[in-house]
C-alpha cells in the first residue's frame, strides 16, 4: 500500500491502463503537456505517452465526445476529458443522444467503449458556470455508466474499470477530493460497478451521498456517535449501475436513510434514491428519508453564499438528528 | 446556380474513364434508385412505419461517392441514409426489414429509416440528429490515422446541417489533425421547407472549407461521374496523408422532405429544372456515350437489380416482427 | 366556448398575445409559411404576421435559445422553437447556463422573458432521436419554469402566462395531444403557473402524470370505477413553480399513490414527486408510491418494441391495483 | 506573424486623428491597466475569492473597441471581462466590490471576476462558458434592428472561442440577417496553456469570416488607434445596416491564463516580443507624437486614474459581504 492523493491515484490507474492496452488514449482541452488538465490528473502522461496519445484538442466540447465516439467504435479506446462539467452541456447530443444510444439504436451492432471524465462541485469560489453537480442528468440517460468516486482507491479501480468496459461511461470527479489521500494497494487491482461500498456501519440511520458530502457525511457519522447516534454511510461508487442491494440491506436494517449530495434539490440523482427506497423498503421505514441538498439555485460567487449554498456539516447532521 | 465548372477538365477524363468504372456508376445509381423507389411502394402500401426521408434524386451523390471506396473505408450517414447505406454495399434484405421495423433488420427494428446502419460494410451509423454525424466521422479519421491504417471516412450531411455548430467544430478539428476525412455536403437546397437562400448568405457552402484550410469543391450532384471524380481526388489525399477535403454536391430530392410532404414550396421552374436532370439518366447516357454500355445492357442491369429489390421486399415483408420485450436488449454490452 | 384541438388552442393563444404586444415574435427551424413547423402549431401565422416576426432559422438549436435570450434581454419577448425536444441537447449550454442563470448570476440586474417551446413523447415510431421526454432536465435547472399542458385551454392560458412571465419558460408539448379536443373559453383568460387541476376526483388512490400519459390515467381511473377503485387523477400543468399543495392535500385524502410519466424511469420527474411525498406525507401512505414510467431504455422504433417502452392502459391500472 | 498590413493607410489616417479621439483612447487603455493592476495588487493580498482572468495586455482592444461606441450601444464580454466593462463605462466601485464578492458588487457577488456585468452601461453579461456569448450578441442585434434602433453589438471572444460550435452558427445567423453586430475576436495566441497553432489550421481566424459573408480584418490588437480605427468602419457598416463584420485583434497577456498560471509554456522570445509591445506604451507614444498629448498631460491622466482606481479598491475593501441567505434571491424576477 502506499498512500497518494486521490488525483495520483487516478492518474495512476489511466498510467496503467495506457501501458496494458496501446488502444487507450487521451483527448480533451488542455490535458497535454503544457498543462496537464485543469485539475493537473493527466500531467506528465503526455510527456510519457506523447502528443498522439495525450491530445490537446480546441474548445469543441461537442467534437471532443464526438470524436471519441468516432475511434471508439472503429477499435480504439479514447479517455475524453470535459474540462469542467458544466460544459458537458455543450456535448449533450453527443453524449446523450449519440454515444448512450448508438449501440441501441443499431440493434447491437457496435459498442462505445468511451469514458468521458469531468469534474463537479462548488467550494472554489468560481461561480455558476464552474460549480455545478449535474449527475442527475445523465443518471436519468439510459446507456450511460456513472462512476463517482470519492476516495483515492476507488478512483484508481474503478477509472480502469471504467476504460476496459465496453459501454460510455461518464467517469465523474469533484474538485475537492482530488488532494485527498488514501492508501492505495500496489498490486494491479479493479473494482467492479455496480458494488457500493460502506464506509461506516452503523445501526441506527444510513446515510447515503457522493464526493465531498461523503467525506462531510463521514466527520458528521463520527461526531454523532458522541451523542449515541451510530451512523452507517453508504458510497454509491457507481450510480450506474446502481448498488440497490447494499443500500436496501442497510435501511431495512436502520428503518431511516437521508440523503446527501451537492446538487440543487429538485430532481436530484437522492430524488431517484428516494423514489426507490420508498417503492422497495416501505414497510422497514421509521421515518420520511431525508434529502439533504443544496437549494434550487445556481451557484453563487461569493464566498458567503457559496457556503450557505453547499450542505455543510451542520445541515447533514441535522437531518439526521430529525428522523432518529 | 453557379456551378465550379469542373467541363474542362472533366470532359477530358471521362475519356479516359474507365469502362468498368462507368458501370459500375451506372449500376450503383440506379440499384439505389430502385431501392427507393421500392421503399416508396412499401409505404404507401402502410408497410413502412414511421416517417421516411427518401433518397430518391440524389442518387449521383451516393453512388459517386462511394464508388471511389474501399470495402474497409468508412461512412457516416444521415436521416436521409438509404443511398448511402445501400452504396457502400449494405445488404438490401436487411435494410429494407430494418425499414418495416423487422426482427431481422440490420438494427432488429430498433433504428429504422432514420438509423439504418450497417456496421460491417462500413457504415459508422446513420443518426436522426442533423449535423452530428461529423463528430463521429471526425473520431473514426482519427482511430484510422492512429490505428496506421489507410481507411478513408466519408461523413455525408445536408446543407441545412453545414449550419449547426458541430460543423465548424468538426472542420477543424479534421484540418489541424490533418485527417482522413471527406466532408460531403448534399446540397439538396432545402431543409425540411426552408430553402438555403434564407440560411446560407453566400452561393457555396464550401466557401466555408477555406477557412478551415481544407480544399473544397463544388460539383454537379447530378452527376454520379462529376462526383466520383472528385471523390477520387479527395479519397488520394486522404490516402496520401494529406488531410480533409469537401465536396459540394448540388442536388435535388425528387419528392418531399419526409412522409406526407408534398413540397408545395418549391418555385415550380425550380423544381422542372432540377427533375429533369435525372441521376440514373445521366449516367446512363454518359456510359452509352462513352461505349461502357449498350441501352440493352443498361436495361438488364435495371431488370436485375429490379429483381434483387423484390426479392428483399419479399424478405423483408415476409420477417417477424420482433417480440416486445426485445426492447429491453442491446442498451449495454455485456462486460467481458 | 369553442371546440378546438390543443394545436388550434396553443395558436391562438400564440397569436392573442402576438397580436397584444408587438414585442412577441417567434423564432425556430420551419416555423413559417413553408411548413408552419413540423407540427403546424405556427402554421399561418407568417402569413398573418410576417416573416420578421415568425423567422425561420437555420438549423442551429443553441445560437437559437441563444439569440432569443439576446432578444429577450434587450426588450423582446421571443419564443423560440426548439423542433423535436430530443434536440434542446444541443442547446443545453444556452437553456440551462446561460437563460436560466443569468439573472442569478448578475444579481438581478436583468431578467430573460424567453419562452422555449418543443416537444415530447413518442407513439409516433420515429425512433430514438424523435420520441423521448427528457423534461427531467429541465426541472433539474433552476431558474426555468416549466409548463407541460395536456388539454387545449390549458395549452392556451398557459402559453400566455409563459409569454407574459418575466423569466424562461420551458413550455413543452406532447406529440399525441396535438389533435386533442376541448371547450376553449371564447373570452380573453391566462392560467396561473403553479396551479395544478383535479382532473377527476376520487376517494381511493391519487395519480399523477403529465401529457398523453395523463389521459390515458383518465380513461383508466374511468374504467377502474367498474372495479369500485376510485381514482383521483391530478394534471399538474406545471412542473415548476409545482402545486406541491393539491398533491399532497390528495395524498393526504386517498393515502395512496401512483405516477405516471412517458419517461424513462431512472432520474424521472417521477422520482422528484415520489421523494417530495414521501418527505411530506409519510404519515398518511398506507402503500409505497408506485411510479409507472418507461423503462431505461432509448426508444426503439418498430411498432411493437415502441408499443412496449410507452406505458399503457394495462400498465396503469395494474399498478393502482397493486397498492389499493 | 504576418498582420495584414494596414500600415500604409493607418500612417495617413493618424495624420488626421482627432486629438481627443487620442485622448481618449490613451485614457481608455490606460484606466484599464490600472484598473486590472489595482485587481492584481487586491488578489495579492487575497482579497479576491475564487480565480481571475487579467485583462493585462490587451487593454488596447477594449479600448479601442469601445471608444468607437455609443452608451446605447451593447458589448458581450467573457470570462476575461474586466477590460470590456470597464471599457464600456462600469463604474469601477460596483465593478472591484464585485471581484471582492461584495453586496455592493454589480452583481451583488453572485458573479465574481467571470461574471462581471453592468447592465445598465450596456453589457449584456459577462460569460464563464468560452462562446457562448455569440448567440446572445446575435439575438441583441437582431433585437436592435426589430426595435429599429440604431444600436450596434460587439461581441467579445477569445481564440480559443472561435473552434467553438457557436461561432460558426452565430456568424452565420449574423449575416444572413445582416444583423448590427462587430465580431472581435482578441486572438491572445493562447487558449489556456494550448497554443493557436495547435487548434487552428490558417495563420488568421479572420479567414472563417469570408465564408459567412462578413468582412473581416485582422489588426495589431496592442494598438488602440488600430483597433479603434477598424471598429469605426465596423460599426458604421453596422448602423448603415449594411451588416455584420469580423475583427480579429492580435494581442497577448501580460500574465498567465488564470489565478496561478505562470505562462511557462510561452517561448520567451515570444514573450518578451509581444510584453515589449505595450498598449499603453504604443497609444501614448502615437498621442503624443500626432500633438495631442503632452508627457506631463498623460502622467496627470494616469495619476487621476490611480487615484479613482484607489478609491474605487478603497470602496470594494470597505463594503459588506452579502449575508448568506441572499444566496436564495434573484433566481426568478417576481411575475408583474
Ligand atoms: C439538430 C436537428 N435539428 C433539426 C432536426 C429536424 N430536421 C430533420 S431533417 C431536417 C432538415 C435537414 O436538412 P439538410 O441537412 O439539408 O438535409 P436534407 O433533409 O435536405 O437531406 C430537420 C430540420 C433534426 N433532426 N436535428
Ligand atoms: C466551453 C468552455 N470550454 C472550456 C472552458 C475552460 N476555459 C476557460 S477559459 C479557456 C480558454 C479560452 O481561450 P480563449 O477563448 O482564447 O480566451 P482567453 O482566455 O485566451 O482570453 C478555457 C478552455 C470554458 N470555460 N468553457
Ligand atoms: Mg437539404
Ligand atoms: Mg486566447
Amino acid at each position: 500500500m502506499t498512500e497518494m492523493t486521490y488525483r495520483e491515484a487516478l492518474k495512476a490507474g489511466i498510467r496503467e491502463e495506457m501501458l496494458h492496452d496501446e488502444r487507450v488514449f487521451l483527448l480533451g482541452e488542455d490535458i497535454g503537456r503544457n498543462w496537464g488538465g485543469a485539475f493537473k490528473v493527466t500531467k506528465g502522461l503526455a510527456e510519457e505517452f506523447g502528443d498522439e496519445r495525450v491530445r490537446d484538442t480546441p474548445i469543441s466540447e461537442n467534437t471532443i465526445v464526438g470524436a471519441a465516439i468516432g475511434a471508439a467504435i472503429t477499435g480504439l479506446r479514447p479517455i475524453a476529458e470535459i474540462m469542467f462539467g458544466d460544459l458537458i452541456s455543450l456535448a449533450m447530443d453527443q453524449v446523450c443522444n449519440q454515444a448512450a444510444k448508438m449501440r441501441f439504436m443499431f440493434g447491437g451492432q457496435t459498442s462505445v467503449p468511451v469514458v468521458v471524465r469531468s469534474v463537479f462541485g462548488g467550494g472554489k469560489n468560481i461561480a455558476s458556470h464552474h460549480s455545478q453537480s449535474l449527475e442527475a442528468w445523465f443518471m436519468h440517460t439510459p446507456g450511460l455508466k456513472i462512476a463517482v468516486p470519492a476516495f483515492a482507491s476507488d478512483a484508481k479501480g474503478l477509472i480502469k474499470t471504467a476504460i476496459r468496459d465496453p459501454n460510455p461511461v461518464m467517469f465523474f470527479e469533484h474538485k475537492l477530493v482530488y488532494d485527498k489521500k488514501e492508501e492505495v494497494p500496489d498490486e494491479e487491482y479493479t473494482i467492479p460497478f455496480g458494488e457500493a461500498k460502506i464506509r461506516k456501519e452503523g445501526a441506527d440511520v444510513t446515510v447515503w451521498g457522493t464526493w465531498f458530502m461523503l467525506h462531510k457525511a463521514l466527520d458528521v457519522a463520527e461526531e454523532l456517535t458522541k451523542e449515541g447516534i451510530s451512523v452507517e454511510v453508504i458510497d454509491p461508487r457507481t450510480l450506474v449501475p446502481l448498488d440497490k442491494k447494499t443500500l436496501l440491506e442497510s435501511v431495512k436494517k436502520t428503518g431511516r436513510l437521508v440523503l446527501v449530495t451537492e446538487e440543487t434539490k429538485t430532481g436530484a440523482t437522492t430524488a431517484e434514491i428516494a423514489a426507490i427506497v420508498q417503492e422497495e423498503a416501505f414497510d422497514w421505514l421509521d421515518a420520511p428519508i431525508k434529502r439533504v441538498n443544496a437549494p434550487d439555485t445556481p451557484v453563487p460567487f461569493s464566498p458567503p453564499l457559496e457556503d450557505y449554498f453547499i450542505p455543510n456539516h451542520k445541515r447533514i447532521a441535522e437531518a439526521i438528528r430529525e428522523i432518529v | 446556380m453557379r456551378l465550379r465548372s469542373l467541363n474542362q477538365e472533366w470532359k477530358m477524363w471521362t475519356m479516359s474513364a474507365k469502362k468498368k468504372t462507368l458501370v459500375d456508376l451506372y449500376t450503383q445509381t440506379i440499384k439505389i434508385r430502385k431501392f427507393e423507389e421500392k421503399v416508396w411502394e412499401l409505404f404507401g402500401q402502410n408497410l413502412v412505419p414511421g416517417t421516411l426521408h427518401l433518397y430518391l434524386g440524389q442518387e449521383a451523390v451516393a453512388a459517386g461517392v462511394t464508388a471511389a471506396l474501399k470495402k474497409t473505408d468508412w461512412i457516416q450517414s444521415t436521416h436521409r441514409g438509404h443511398g448511402h447505406v445501400i452504396g457502400k454495399g449494405a445488404d438490401m434484405n436487411s435494410a429494407l426489414a430494418e425499414l418495416l421495423g423487422k426482427k431481422t433488420g440490420s438494427c432488429k427494428g430498433k433504428g429504422g429509416s432514420m438509423h439504418i446502419t450497417q456496421f460491417d460494410v462500413g457504415v459508422l451509423g446513420a443518426t436522426g440528429v442533423v449535423a452530428s454525424g461529423l463528430p463521429i466521422a471526425v473520431g473514426a479519421a482519427l482511430s484510422a490515422k492512429m490505428r496506421g491504417t489507410d481507411e478513408v471516412v466519408v461523413c455525408f450531411f445536408g446543407d441545412g446541417a453545414s449550419n449547426n455548430g458541430t460543423f465548424g467544430e468538426s472542420l477543424n478539428m479534421a484540418a489541424i489533425w490533418n485527417l482522413p476525412v471527406i466532408w460531403v455536403i448534399e446540397n439538396n437546397l432545402y431543409a425540411m421547407g426552408t430553402p438555403i437562400q434564407l440560411t446560407c448568405p453566400s452561393q457555396n457552402i464550401a466557401d466555408r472549407g477555406a477557412g478551415y484550410c481544407t480544399p473544397s469543391v463544388v460539383v454537379d450532384g447530378n452527376n454520379a461521374l462529376e462526383v466520383y471524380e472528385a471523390s477520387v481526388e479527395a479519397v488520394k489525399r486522404a490516402r496520401e496523408g494529406k488531410g480533409p477535403s469537401l465536396i459540394e454536391c448540388k442536388t435535388y430530392r425528387m419528392r418531399g422532405h419526409s412522409r406526407f410532404d408534398q413540397a408545395k414550396y418549391r418555385p415550380k421552374e425550380e423544381a422542372e429544372h432540377w427533375l429533369n436532370k435525372d441521376a440514373v439518366e445521366i449516367i446512363k447516357k454518359i456510359a452509352i456515350e462513352q461505349g461502357a454500355l449498350t441501352e440493352k445492357e443498361a436495361e438488364n442491369i435495371a431488370k436485375n437489380l429490379q429483381k434483387d429489390v423484390d426479392k428483399a421486399a419479399e424478405f423483408a415483408i415476409k420477417s417477424e416482427l420482433p417480440e416486445p420485450e426485445d426492447a429491453l436488449d442491446d442498451v449495454f454490452a455485456e462486460v467481458a
